[in-house]
This record gives structure tokens, C-alpha cells and sequence, in this order.
């Protein structure tokens, strides 16, 4: 797969796929610590993402970032609507108008990715949120592109850091989110928007990798 | 999944051809969806700006019209609006004197909300946001989400919207909404859980005599189950934690609000009601105002919340004021 | 059976106290149960009483106010009220204009409200019984018990109350209660049965994508057991047999009023209500009027029942007149 | 047992009882085919009516039937208040004054009764209703009372005759009362009036006998 922005827009193009396909998985996590709708919240985002993509003109990677993320922030709503749109605003702003992308600029999109979401959310790692996924997977992403990896290869360790750190929330008790509201209760549930969060990362992984 | 419904996915746009329908002196948005007063915007006086996810129906489009909101923006079935929904409402609804946002504290509606504000303080409109925790179900800490906001958001609207209709500024009105906020607790519990359309499973289960202690508004579970027992000891369960959260004395008036989570019979709650009002006057509390009915429910549950509201004189005024919406109407 | 209730034999008369706590302008009796206005009785003006089972509520007693009932009697739980309490009802709310009865059509309520006015009768009062029949799920004969007075109930008592309020007379109050008899027409369905306290288990079973078509009032299981269908198909189900129940001309105006048995969330009502708007407007009925809510329920029955009523203009001039009672209130 | 106003109220207070022990199952049959309030609205009457017996002093047998009926008017609502108010009040007036009763006054008493229903409720034999006990219950007794029985043999046919009117109510088509609304659905289903009122004649039967 190429790195520009028809690239990009192909990514985030299957991604909206990866996001229906998993639907009722993320209501279901979310139905257990949540109030059910984080799977038809992305769902409902990513289905106008894949209507607009399809129809948007050929552009830089900022531009198609920028056009998801206006999209999520308009049609998710919820916690996840404004986070993953801030999270992807500052990741476009993160890569500037550069026409391809390189293992430096995704992993510094992902770093600005994750203090988006921080800034906006104020969850912290541990507190059993997206941020538990996010955090590991930019750190996991400077680490490879210092190393001198490849996009996909700084991409693939990303993913696999986040659904580790998906994975991790499981038996943590939120102190963020509507999961805190039960207390001890939320102990023993994947959160979902962590889970969502690593579904999209091993979505670009396997389009880099394509 | 029984519902009367015809697609999960159309479920709030097509509620809202029938409130277009019922009620010709609102004005009707599908897209973005809000719902204003018709005769908005009114020149010189404070917009009050409410909305949230759909599901607890009349809150929050219910309770637009003259003297409470005058417009309110419907999310998706328990899911907060977007930003975009709140400037389109904003627009139509700003009358030059301002604009307050009232917001219940989740973090998806306090951050679309914010996103919305921090766009509208930018094209140069004066908006303020208050945001309602009345929830005493959950603990209250810097390092949490924070309590959520829930029946006492119905006063909350009401008081003020009784300020701004009546010419108060922005300042007065944003000042009102924090009293109000800082004077009412509300605490609920759940016999059945209820089935978002797009969920299409209950959002919990309870055995035959079990009810959820400490609910929110969006099907989540509480913070206890425990067991079913007489109406007079549920509604102590509920309002020994709301009187222990404020300092109370002797003599003290306040409203009661007895409200139903959506499934449960106006004779239960009657019924409630009139178990909290004997309890409070033992304590020393006047009731002094009343509402008793299903104003800010999750679907279908069964369940119910009570409201404590400490008036003063302010208060009771702003209360009585008339008020004219399609789901709570009196005086004038 | 999960219900928020100390004990089932006291849930009446437990639910008035919190009616009473709740409505000061209301008086609120026991012992035997009624309620009545408490300005009552008022010189000159006729009283309008009604009453029924409790478990339907708001009906009768959330209609207690100016500009509708006078007073009424609430029975146990789906059980018609004795005519002791008719008595002492019309001996509250008599202002020496006469005694209007209105009466649902069900045996037990047709015998008591009877009973009443015969010994009423014999006091001296003048009393007229309307019976209301406005529900086309059962066929009428002269071999019946003949159609059930159902959601149909409350125009007629808005309506008639209004004109007493004015000072209507006691043959203007008779002949206009049969003229909206004549003119409204209900249909109805269930999702879910309800659970009579009393009876501690729910009053008929429902597969998971079963409904039934043509229930009363009284958890009673319908005409017939069927398919849940999407929203616009069930919409055109309730319609069809009231519309083919009077003889309507293209242009004829009507309130639409949707009813929630109760359990049914606002949105999924406001979302039939749109649903059914749409259909009387394609046929080339004008919807002038509507009223959306749960006012005449069966517990927490989920649920929903459409009414017509064909206006006029003398009707539209009582249906908008002012009300101020728990359940209905607007004007002034 | 004597046939006095003593006797005619103690025999009213084991119906009492057997309401009371039958309350269930008449709330069950109201439930299929009514509203399920029958076995409850009884059960509230006669408990009245045995407080009421218990403090009223002795008095001639149609003053206790015309106790009975005025509590059931005042206390039972529903259909089958007024109609067994009814019924007893008429039966008391065919008695009249008499001190104590005879078999040919309890046949009038219960032609009376029947007469009493049908004037009220205008149902007919066969519309599967109380009457289908009661209608039998009356011509059984006029018949053993002509053939000179006793009190107890004239009730005891009675019972039977109401017992049996009762069980035929099951293949009717309801078509008075609440369950006539069923259409169709109706049959099939005991009548629950049409039970409670062979329950009334078996008990008063059995202290009769005793
Ligand atoms: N303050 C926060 N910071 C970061 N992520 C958060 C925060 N609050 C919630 N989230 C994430 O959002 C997810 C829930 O999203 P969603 O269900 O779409 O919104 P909502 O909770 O409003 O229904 C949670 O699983 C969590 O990962
Ligand atoms: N018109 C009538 N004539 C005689 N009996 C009737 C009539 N209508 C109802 N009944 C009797 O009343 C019984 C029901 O009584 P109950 O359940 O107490 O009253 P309701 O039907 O008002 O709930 C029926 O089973 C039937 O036997
Ligand atoms: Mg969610
Ligand atoms: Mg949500
Ligand atoms: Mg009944
Ligand atoms: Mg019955």
C-alpha cells in the first residue's frame, strides 16, 4: 500500500469496514460496563467516513485525516465521537501537508493522537480507557521508528502494543467514562473503546502491510 | 426486542415527525436534530440550551417552550448530540442576550457540548455552560467521571428558563443554574432494565427479586443489587443517601420530585410519593412543591428516582412561574 | 410480581395519600375512596363525576380539576368503585345543577354507577348516567355487554368539564358527553401483559415477537394474538377499524390522540403518533388536534391505543378551553 | 344446624370462609377469561360481611341476608357486586319475616335470587355467567321442594344442580361480562361468577346437612 493520501483514504476506507464488521462485539462490551452503544456510535460515524471518502477528491494524508475526523465528531457523538476527533485532528496537524508518510510521522501522529485524547478525556493509563491502548501503542511506535522500522513495521508493533494494553483493562476498575459509575462492578470487562481503538490500529497495520 | 418501532436506525428522527406533528408551536430540525420554540429567537432574552441522548423522553426536547428551555438538541438513543446539533440550535435559538448551555455531567455529553461551545465562543456568541451532577449514587472525586446528571435536571431547566423568560441576563441566569445545581440530589433504582433499539438485549438482568440500587439514566446498572422489599423501606434506601449529602435543617422547604424511570405506574409512583413526603415531614422537612410523574426516564424501565430540591423564596418564585411546554405546563 | 408497593390490599388507598401530598387543590378521601376539586361543590354549576377501577391512572382522579371532573371515584385495582362511594362522591361535588355520571362500559361499572344513581335518584338529585363505548376491538350488539369504554373516556370528560365550567346546564352537559360518544372511536394493542397486584402474576403470556390486537383496558389478552410488525404497519392496524367505524368525508377534521398503555416509552409513542399523522393526512383527514402520553393505562403494560374524535367547531371550542387538574393542563 | 336468623348467619360465615379458602383459584379463572380480580373482589366482601356477622346481633334470617347483600353493594364492586346484592337482597324479600325457614322458602329464596341476577345483568342462560349456576340451582330446588325434601336435600340438589351448570359453562362462547370481549377465545375456560356462586351453594348445602 502506498503512504499518500489516496493511500490513507484506502486505510481508513477498511477501517470503516473492520468498525461494522465488529459492531455488535463493541455494543456487547459496551452494554456490560457502559450504556450499549459504542459499537453503533463508530458504526454510525464510519459508515458516513466510508460515504464521504468514496466521494472526496485525492488529497494529502492531513486532508483525509481531518476529513474523518470532522465526520466522527459530527455523526458519533458520545465520549468516543469528540476524543477519537480530537485524537485524529492532532494527529493530521502532527503529519503537516507532507504529500507521503513516513515511520517518523506516523508515530509522531500517534504521540499527538494520544495527548488529544488526554487533553480532552483527562483519563490517565490505568483509569481503564482508550488511553490504555493508545499510550502503549504510540510508545511502541516511537520505539520502532527510532529503531529505523518501516511504516508497517511501526504500525504492526503499535497494534500489537495496543491489544495488549486493550487486553490490560480487563481487570482494572475505571475511574473514567460511564464504566466508573460501577465502582468495583466495572473489574473484569475489556473496555470498549479500548478494544475499538485496537481494532483500528490492526486495521492500518494490515493495510500498511498489504 | 418488543418495540414500536419500524428500523433501530431512524428511531429518534421519526419520534421527532411526531412531536412536528403534536405540537405546532415547536420547530422541528431532523438534520441536525433540535427542537426550538417557534417563536425563537426572542430578542434580548437569554437562550436556554439544553439536550442529551434520546431515551428519556419528555427530557430534554419535551421541555422546550415559553418559560423553561428554548431549545434543546436530541442525540441518538442514549447517546449525547454532536456538536454540530448544538450550534444548528444555538443559531436558531440566540436572541443577542446570550446564550447557557445546561449539560449533564457524562463525559460524551459535557465534551460534544464543550467542542460546540469553544466553536460558538469563536463566531463571537456569549455562551456559558452549566453542568448538572445531581447524582448521589456516585462518589464524587477529582480523579473520577464525576457524578452524573439526572432527574435534577428538570429543575434545573425549569428555574431558570422561569429566569430568562422573564428578562434575567446571562450572568443571573448562569448564577441561578449554579444554585439550583448546587441544591438538588436525586438518587434511583431499577426493577427491570430496559433495551436500547440498537442494542436489541436488555441492558442488564435481575432475578425475579432483585432491583438495581444507585441506576443513572441510560440502562446502566447500579451500583448494588440487592433484593426487593416494601415500598416504604426502597424509599428510605433512596432518600437517607440524598439527605445525608446535603446539610439539612429543621424547617427546610423543598420540592419532592418523585419521578418514574419510563415502565412503572403512575399508582406505584403515587404511591412512593406519598411514603417519601411522610418520611421527609418526619424529619423535620417541608414539602413544599410536588412533581410526580415519568419526566426523565430510560425507555421502557421500571423504576423510579426521587428529587430533593432545598427552596428558598427565589426558588419557589422561578417554580411556580408559568411555564408551557409540551410535557410539564401550569400557571400563567 | 415486582411492583413498588407495601401491600397489595392497600395500594388504592396508599397511592391517594400521595395524591393528597402531592395535589393541594385536590381533596382526597379514603374511607370511601374518591376525590374531588376542593373548591366543590360550586353553586350553579353541574357537577361532572366519573370513576372506574384504579391501575388506569392518570384516569379518573389525575382529571380532577377545574375545567374537567368534579370529582372521582377510584375502585381497587381494575375493579369498578361500589356506589357508596358514587354517593358520598356526588354529596362533595353536588352544586344543586345536577349530576353528570360518566361511565366506561364494563358490567361492573354500568351495575354500581347505577346502583348509585337509583339511591341518588331517590334523594332527590338529578342525576344522568352517559355511558361512553368508544372501543371498536368488540363487536356491539344488543347481545352483548357491548363495546368497552376505553382511552376515548378522557375527550369526553375534558369536554363535558369544560362546559360545566362555563356554566353549561345539565341537558346542554348530557347531550354534549353523547355527542363526543358518538364521535370517538379507539383501538388498541399490547406488547407485554400487565401484573394486577391482587393477582401477582401477569394476565396473559406473549411469545417474544407476539403482540395482541384489540385489548381493553384491564390486561384482558385481545382479539387476537399476531406478529409484532414494524411500527407503520401496527399504526395502520389500530386506524383501519376506527376509521371504517364512522363515515368519514375528505376534509373532516379530527383529534388524534396516541395513548401509552402505561410501559411504552415517549419515543416509541411520539414515533407511532408521526406514524399515524401521516396516514390520516394521506386518507384526507385534517389532524387538528393531538394529545401524545400515557393517560389511560393498564399498569405497566406496554402498549399503545389510537383514538379519533371527528370535531366540530363547537368541540375544538371545548377541547382547548382552559384545564388545570394533575394530568391534563394547559390555557388560561 | 337451625334454620334461624343464628343458623342462616353462621352458615353465611363458613361461606365466608370458603371464599376466603377458594380465593385463588376464582382469581386464577378470572385471569384467563377476565380481569382477574374476582377471587379478590369476593375475598374482600365476605371478609366484611364475617366481621359484620360476628358483631351483629341475633335477628331474623332475611335481616342477614339483607347484612350480606348491602356489605357485598358496598364493598365488592366489580360485575358481581350489585349482582349478588341483588340476588340476596331479593331472596330476603321472598323469605320475608319469617323466624325460622322452610324448604319452600329457601326454593322461593333462590328463584328470588336468579330472578334478582337476570333483572340486573340481563343475561340470559347459555351466555356463560353466574346465572348458568343459579337458573339450574333455582328450578332444582322449586322441583325437590315440591316433592317435599328437606332444607338440606333442597339444597343439596341445588348444589349439584349449580355445580354441574357451572362445569357446562366451559364450551360457551361468553357473551355478557367481561369475557364476552374474548369472542371465540372464551370458550374452553370455567366461568369464574359461575363457580363462585356453586361454591356458595355447596357450602350453604353443607351446613344445611350438618
Ligand atoms: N475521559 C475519557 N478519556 C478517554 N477515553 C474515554 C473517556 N471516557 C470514556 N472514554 C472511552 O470511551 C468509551 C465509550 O465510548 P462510547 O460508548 O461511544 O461513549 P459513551 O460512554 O458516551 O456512551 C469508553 O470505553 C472509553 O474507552
Ligand atoms: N351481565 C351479567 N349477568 C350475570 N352475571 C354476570 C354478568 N356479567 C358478569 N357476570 C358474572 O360476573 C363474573 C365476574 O365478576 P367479577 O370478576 O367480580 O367482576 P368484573 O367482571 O367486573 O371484574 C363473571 O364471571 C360472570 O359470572
Ligand atoms: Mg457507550
Ligand atoms: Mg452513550
Ligand atoms: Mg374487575
Ligand atoms: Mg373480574
Amino acid at each position: 500500500m502506498s503512504c499518500d493520501g489516496a493511500g490513507t483514504a484506502a486505510a481508513w476506507l477498511r477501517v470503516a469496514e473492520v468498525v461494522r464488521e465488529h459492531r455488535d462485539e463493541l455494543v456487547m462490551l459496551d452494554r456490560e460496563i457502559g450504556d450499549g452503544d459504542h459499537g453503533e456510535n463508530l458504526r454510525r460515524g464510519f459508515d458516513m467516513v466510508a460515504d464521504r471518502l468514496t466521494s472526496a477528491e485525492d488529497d494529502t494524508p492531513r486532508a483525509v485525516l481531518r476529513l474523518v475526523a470532522s465526520t466522527l465528531i459530527s455523526t458519533v457523538g458520545g465520549a468516543a465521537g469528540p476524543l477519537y476527533g480530537t485524537a485524529l485532528l492532532r494527529a493530521g496537524n502532527a503529519i503537516g501537508d507532507r504529500p507521503v508518510l513516513d515511520a517518523a510521522a506516523v508515530a509522531a501522529a500517534l504521540t499527538a493522537a494520544v495527548e488529544g485524547v488526554v487533553a480532552r478525556g483527562r483519563a490517565e493509563p490505568g483509569d481503564k480507557t482508550m488511553v490504555d491502548a493508545l499510550q502503549p501503542a504510540a510508545s511502541a511506535a516511537v520505539a520502532a521508528s527510532e529503531r529505523g522500522a518501516t511504516i508497517a513495521e511501526v504500525l504492526a508493533e503499535a497494534s500489537a502494543a495496543a491489544d495488549a494494553g486493550a487486553h490490560a483493562t480487563v481487570p482494572l476498575i475505571a475511574r473514567k467514562g460511564r464504566a466508573s459509575y460501577l465502582g468495583e462492578r466495572s473489574a473484569g470487562h475489556l473496555d470498549p473503546g479500548a478494544r475499538s481503538t485496537a481494532l483500528i490500529l490492526a486495521s492500518l497495520a494490515a493495510s500498511a502491510a498489504s | 426486542m418488543k418495540k414500536i418501532i419500524n428500523d433501530p436506525a431512524t428511531v429518534v428522527t421519526e419520534a421527532l415527525h411526531g412531536m412536528a406533528a403534536a405540537h405546532p408551536d415547536l420547530r422541528v430540525h431532523t438534520d441536525p436534530a433540535y427542537v426550538v420554540r417557534a417563536d425563537a429567537p426572542i430578542r434580548g432574552r437569554v437562550a436556554v440550551i439544553s439536550g442529551g441522548g434520546s431515551g428519556h423522553e419528555p427530557l430534554h426536547c419535551g421541555f422546550v417552550g415559553p418559560g423553561m428551555l428554548t431549545a434543546a438538541c436530541p442525540g441518538p438513543v442514549f447517546t449525547s448530540p454532536t456538536p454540530d446539533q448544538v450550534q444548528a440550535a444555538v443559531a436558531s435559538a440566540d436572541g443577542g442576550a446570550g446564550v447557557l448551555l445546561l449539560v449533564k455531567n457524562y463525559t460524551g455529553d459535557v465534551l460534544n457540548f464543550e467542542t460546540a461551545a469553544e466553536l460558538l465562543a469563536a463566531d463571537g456568541v456569549d455562551v456559558r455552560t452549566v453542568i448538572v451532577d445531581d447524582d448521589v449514587a456516585v462518589r464524587d472525586s477529582l480523579f473520577t467521571a464525576g457524578r452524573r446528571g439526572v432527574a435534577g435536571t428538570l429543575p434545573v431547566e425549569k428555574i431558570v428558563g422561569a429566569a430568562a423568560e422573564s428578562g434575567a441576563d446571562l450572568d443571573t441566569c448562569e448564577r441561578l443554574a449554579r444554585t439550583v445545581v448546587a441544591s438538588v440530589r436525586t438518587m434511583g433504582l431499577a426493577l427491570t432494565p430496559c433495551t436500547v433499539p440498537h442494542a436489541g438485549e436488555p441492558s442488564f438482568t435481575l432475578g425475579e427479586d432483585e432491583i438495581e440500587i444507585g441506576i443513572g439514566i441510560h440502562g446502566e446498572p447500579g451500583r448494588e443489587k440487592t433484593r426487593l422489599a416494601p415500598a416504604q423501606d426502597l424509599v428510605r434506601k433512596l432518600l437517607q443517601p440524598v439527605l445525608d449529602d446535603l446539610e439539612w435543617q429543621q424547617g427546610d422547604r423543598v420540592l419532592l420530585f418523585s419521578n418514574s424511570m419510563g415502565g412503572t405506574p403512575l399508582i406505584e409512583l403515587y404511591l412512593a410519593h406519598g411514603s417519601a413526603a411522610a418520611l421527609l415531614t418526619e424529619r423535620g422537612l417541608l414539602v413544599e412543591r410536588s412533581l410526580v410523574g415519568p419526566y426523565v426516564t430510560s425507555l421502557e424501565m421500571q423504576g423510579i428516582s426521587l428529587t430533593l430540591l432545598r427552596l428558598t423564596d427565589e426558588l419557589i418564585e422561578w417554580w411556580d412561574a408559568p411555564v408551557s411546554t409540551p410535557a410539564l405546563r401550569w400557571g400563567r
